[in-house]
């Protein structure tokens, strides 16, 4: 049985909003309306108060050193390990830290190119012949990395298209993943369209022919419950920015066995065993993908974070974005010359393009109302082209986000509209 | 509903100017040529030069891109339509440092005319880029005339 | 003609300790002595602040956004580089946030067998039959990324090696350096025997051959007047968190017309031009370099405690160290049993061992007294290994460090030596 | 001069243990065996069992390492010698899981003796891994036998 599940009410957001101190100040004159958090989420007091109290009173190296300030490091950073592993569903040493989202993935795409030239690492080398593949609405975090390891391995990257509306083409899944590929990687919920990809279908696919599946989380992570055992996915990766969190700390998440089986993609201190000059042996995972001095104070900041998320509760900020994110695609639908980009439940998020006038130009006036979307093609060229636009305009929600903002920016949007083109 | 900034950022003549768009229109068989991006928005130009000697007898570009972008290649068509890549150059270079200045410096209206409209746009970092992007398809097309 | 640079009085450091409040509190019921800087250096209020500030009032994404959020972020974000790179003597364009040293030393190695697959950066490639060397003091991160650029390329690492005391065998460079050598990297100053590198021959030789020199300079950073064109590198990288910065960024620098040359390492967003989904057109550097999400606020923070070193002044900073380091290095010879590493004058920190007595031990005894050292092989196997250690006790100074904390410690190593041996 | 605390950390019977080393010795020929190595410091052991059945006969064992770690061998040596392999796994997890405990954990009396003298250890996060590598060492020795 399922049982609906409360959203937030006014007063909740209206409490969350005091922990936010930048929604209570003007931009142009006019209060802040930030719904930009896709790009990247403002960060609540307590986490702020988190990482400023570990630096007044516990910084020190962690893993490293003996002494009283370091233990008391070291411990509070693998606390912060064990809480964010523990929101994902994932065992503390699954997961690796990195810089961002970013680096997770390269992490993964070096790794599999590095595994060529390693002795002990082989099994899970990519090679010429093989097949790496991907989707054409991806953020160019999840393309490039992975044309890079096709162009260093003479692998080959072939891309699941999307049709009119950015939707995967899933009728030919099964002719593209096939016994050549080698890794399926995909966004759990795109960045443009805001819709989920069918994770389930797509696992299942790669588990058929033996694919690895590498899941972008970015978008997915802030807004929804998320688990990776039940997803089933062997790679995840995320941002601790837009998780509310610090920037410099992203997480990749990996199944333990692939992680042992991975090579080491940075190197230097704190991964190691033992260093000669001539060769290294490497710790297990997940240190042997930590080189050299961690985001330490970051990483504690991303706890605190995830420990904000868990007390409001996952499945009340996802409800919460349904409904704010149902009333935003509807409204701009409605508004004419209006084209809302995507088709389907929406997670977070919508963009949208005004007919003859340019994303930058209804941006700028947007920030003259104090409103910020993002503007541009948002790191998706592909699908920008795909679906014939250069440009196009995001305005995604948050916890903190009201029904109000999201009426004010409805408003906003028709006025530009009038705007420029009444001026044609 | 709108504040005096966005207005003068706006202005009538660059809205004008950006649906004009003196000098539009596809620059084949025009050289030298220069073709740029914004990588923020992926907004395009691609400029071409008619030559006389060591004048620019001609502009013609095409790409697409926003309000302010448009409305300045077409200014800068106007203004260096006619000039010596010399002075063309120093131009650029002017404008560039105005439109860098964060609100500090102002187009000489002696030299820019009706392009002194695109003053408002120093005080928008992310703007800049947009103006610049016809200036700087131009200095790029001369930079390949000169050898 | 010199004139004596003047130092920091007392008064000045007791002004300085107050703008790290962790100093005024106790360890172990004794008040905390840190001389672990070299490992992290505490954050001064100014630094914490800088963040927070950013953090509360103009947190938004970098070089993405339209948005006024979005352009103070940019704006503050660049103006931390422009500070950062004056502060090295390079451009701003120069200079290249990392997560760390360690990671800018793999950019670079990692560039170097990119270029091999890619026609359009192949200048810089290193082949089979190329040599890299280092030497046999570096750090870990100064030497398994060369290793596995070694492995990666089939290029041979050779190193310089020291003599019992930990000092550069100068004599065998021209020997080891040759037409063959495509990289010379090595530190500037040891993070084990704190002496400087003669930095100066060996750019002179890598020159003569025509190698790249790659400066590991994060022990000299925070102790020097540091000039990247005085020192003519090619090359040099150093750490946020141990120039009294935050964790998470770290800087590159790289000669404007080699980073031209050099082809990407991470790949994402916001360093390109063009992405189609066969391939991807590459920014110009520094962005070329920097992939996804920056380490903004990190940036920021770094920035603040640059200014905050140049309102001291990096010749007082220097002397300070200077006067320290004497006082540390000439305390600890005399003290029976204690063997301290290397020889000549040291910048900013000593190493010693004890003799009979353990690292941990002594670091152990220490820590019950508030004093925090670092204990073990400082990421440093090689020189430990070569000096017939296997493991040794670091302590290191500040701006904030008193004489009478390098007293201190005098006496405790004393004590610990007489405690461990007398129960033998 | 020191506190309690280093006192309790560092008592005599540990300083005693770390000098006599019951089992140190080249393990040579003793199987199965295991090298473990700590990463921070470098320290290390090279640990042999001789079995007898499913017996501990005998352990030896030799590396360099800290006062907390050598005491820690010698005292493990002490306390598994004779037992069955069923009985050391227990012991080592009961071991490990006080070490980790952060002092919330004590070592049971009957079953470690002297051994108690390193409950002081699980209160310093960084010294778990010196007093656990003995044991782990140990540990790693028996899962070969197993096969
Ligand atoms: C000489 C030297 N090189 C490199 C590093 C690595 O720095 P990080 O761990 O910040 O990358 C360190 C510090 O650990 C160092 O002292
Ligand atoms: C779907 C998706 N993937 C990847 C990224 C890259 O994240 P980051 O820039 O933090 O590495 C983003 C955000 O920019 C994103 O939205």
């Amino acid at each position: 049985m399922v049982t609906a599940t409360t959203s937030l009410s006014t007063a909740d957001v209206a409490a969350i909003r005091a922990d936010f101190p930048v929604l209570a100040e003007r931009v142009n004159g006019q209060p802040l309306v930030y719904l930009d958090s896709a790009a990247t989420a403002q960060k609540p007091l307590q986490v702020l108060d988190a990482e400023r109290d570990f630096l007044l009173h516990r910084n020190a190296a962690v893993h490293r050193g003996a002494h009283t300030l370091a233990g008391e490091a070291t411990e509070e950073f693998e606390d912060a390990r064990a809480v964010v592993s523990a929101f994902i569903g994932a065992d503390a040493d699954e997961i690796v830290w990195t810089s961002n989202a970013t680096e997770a993935i390269n992490l993964v795409a070096y790794g599999l190119s590095n595994a060529l030239t390693s002795s002990r690492y082989g099994r899970l080398a990519v090679r010429p012949g093989d097949e790496i593949v991907i989707t054409e609405r991806d953020h160019h975090a999840n393309i490039i990395p992975w044309q890079q390891l096709a162009q260093r391995t003479g692998a080959t990257l072939r891309y699941l298209p999307v049709d009119d509306d950015g939707t995967l083409r899933m009728e030919l899944l099964d002719q593209l993943v096939t016994e050549r590929t080698r890794v399926l990687a995909f966004s759990h919920v795109s960045n443009v369209t805001g819709t989920a990809s069918p994770v389930a279908e797509l696992v299942a696919r790669a588990r058929q022919v033996g694919a690895l599946v590498v899941l972008d989380a970015c978008q997915a992570v802030p807004q929804l419950p998320f688990n990776v055992r039940e997803l089933d996915v062997d790679f995840a990766a995320f941002s601790g920015h837009k998780l509310y969190g610090p920037t410099g700390v992203g997480v990749l998440y990996g199944r333990r066995e692939l992680l042992e089986a991975l090579p080491p993609f940075l190197t230097g201190g704190s991964m190691i065993t033992t260093v000669t000059m001539d060769a290294a042996e490497f710790l297990p995972p997940p240190q042997r993908f930590e080189a050299g001095t961690e985001p330490i104070s970051q990483a504690v900041g991303l706890a605190a974070a995830v420990r904000y998320l868990q007390r409001i509760g996952m499945d009340r900020v996802a409800a919460h974005g349904r409904e704010l994110t149902e009333r935003l695609a509807g409204g701009l639908a409605a508004i004419d010359g209006v084209r809302v980009i995507g088709a389907g439940e929406r997670v977070g998020l919508a963009s949208f393009d005004v007919a003859e006038v340019h994303a930058h130009d209804v941006g700028q006036f947007l920030d003259d109302r104090g409103i910020a979307v993002r503007v541009g093609h948002h790191c998706a060229q592909p699908l920008h082209r795909r679906l014939g636009l250069a440009a196009s305009v995001r305005a995604s929600v948050a916890v903190h986000t009201t029904h109000d903002e999201v009426d004010q920016l409805l408003v906003a949007v028709a006025d530009a509209s009038e705007f420029f083109r009444g001026s044609r | 509903m709108t504040s005096a900034e966005f207005a003068s950022l706006y202005q009538q003549i660059i809205l004008d100017h950006a649906r004009s768009g003196e000098g539009h229109g596809d620059p084949a068989g025009f050289e030298p040529q220069s073709h740029q991006i914004n990588p923020t928005c992926g907004d395009e130009i691609t400029l071409g030069v008619r030559l006389d000697d060591d004048r620019i007898a001609e502009v013609r570009w095409e790409g697409h891109g926003c309000t302010i972008s448009q409305a300045s290649a077409s200014l800068l068509t106007g203004i260096v339509t006619g000039s010596t890549t010399e002075h063309a150059r120093a131009v650029i270079d002017e404008f560039r440092a105005v439109m860098r200045s964060r609100g500090q410096l102002e187009l000489d209206e002696a030299r820019f005319g009706d392009a002194v409209a695109l003053n408002g746009v120093s005080r928008y970092v992310s703007r800049v880029k947009c103006a610049m992007l016809a200036w700087t398809a131009l200095e790029h097309a001369l930079a390949q005339s000169e050898v």
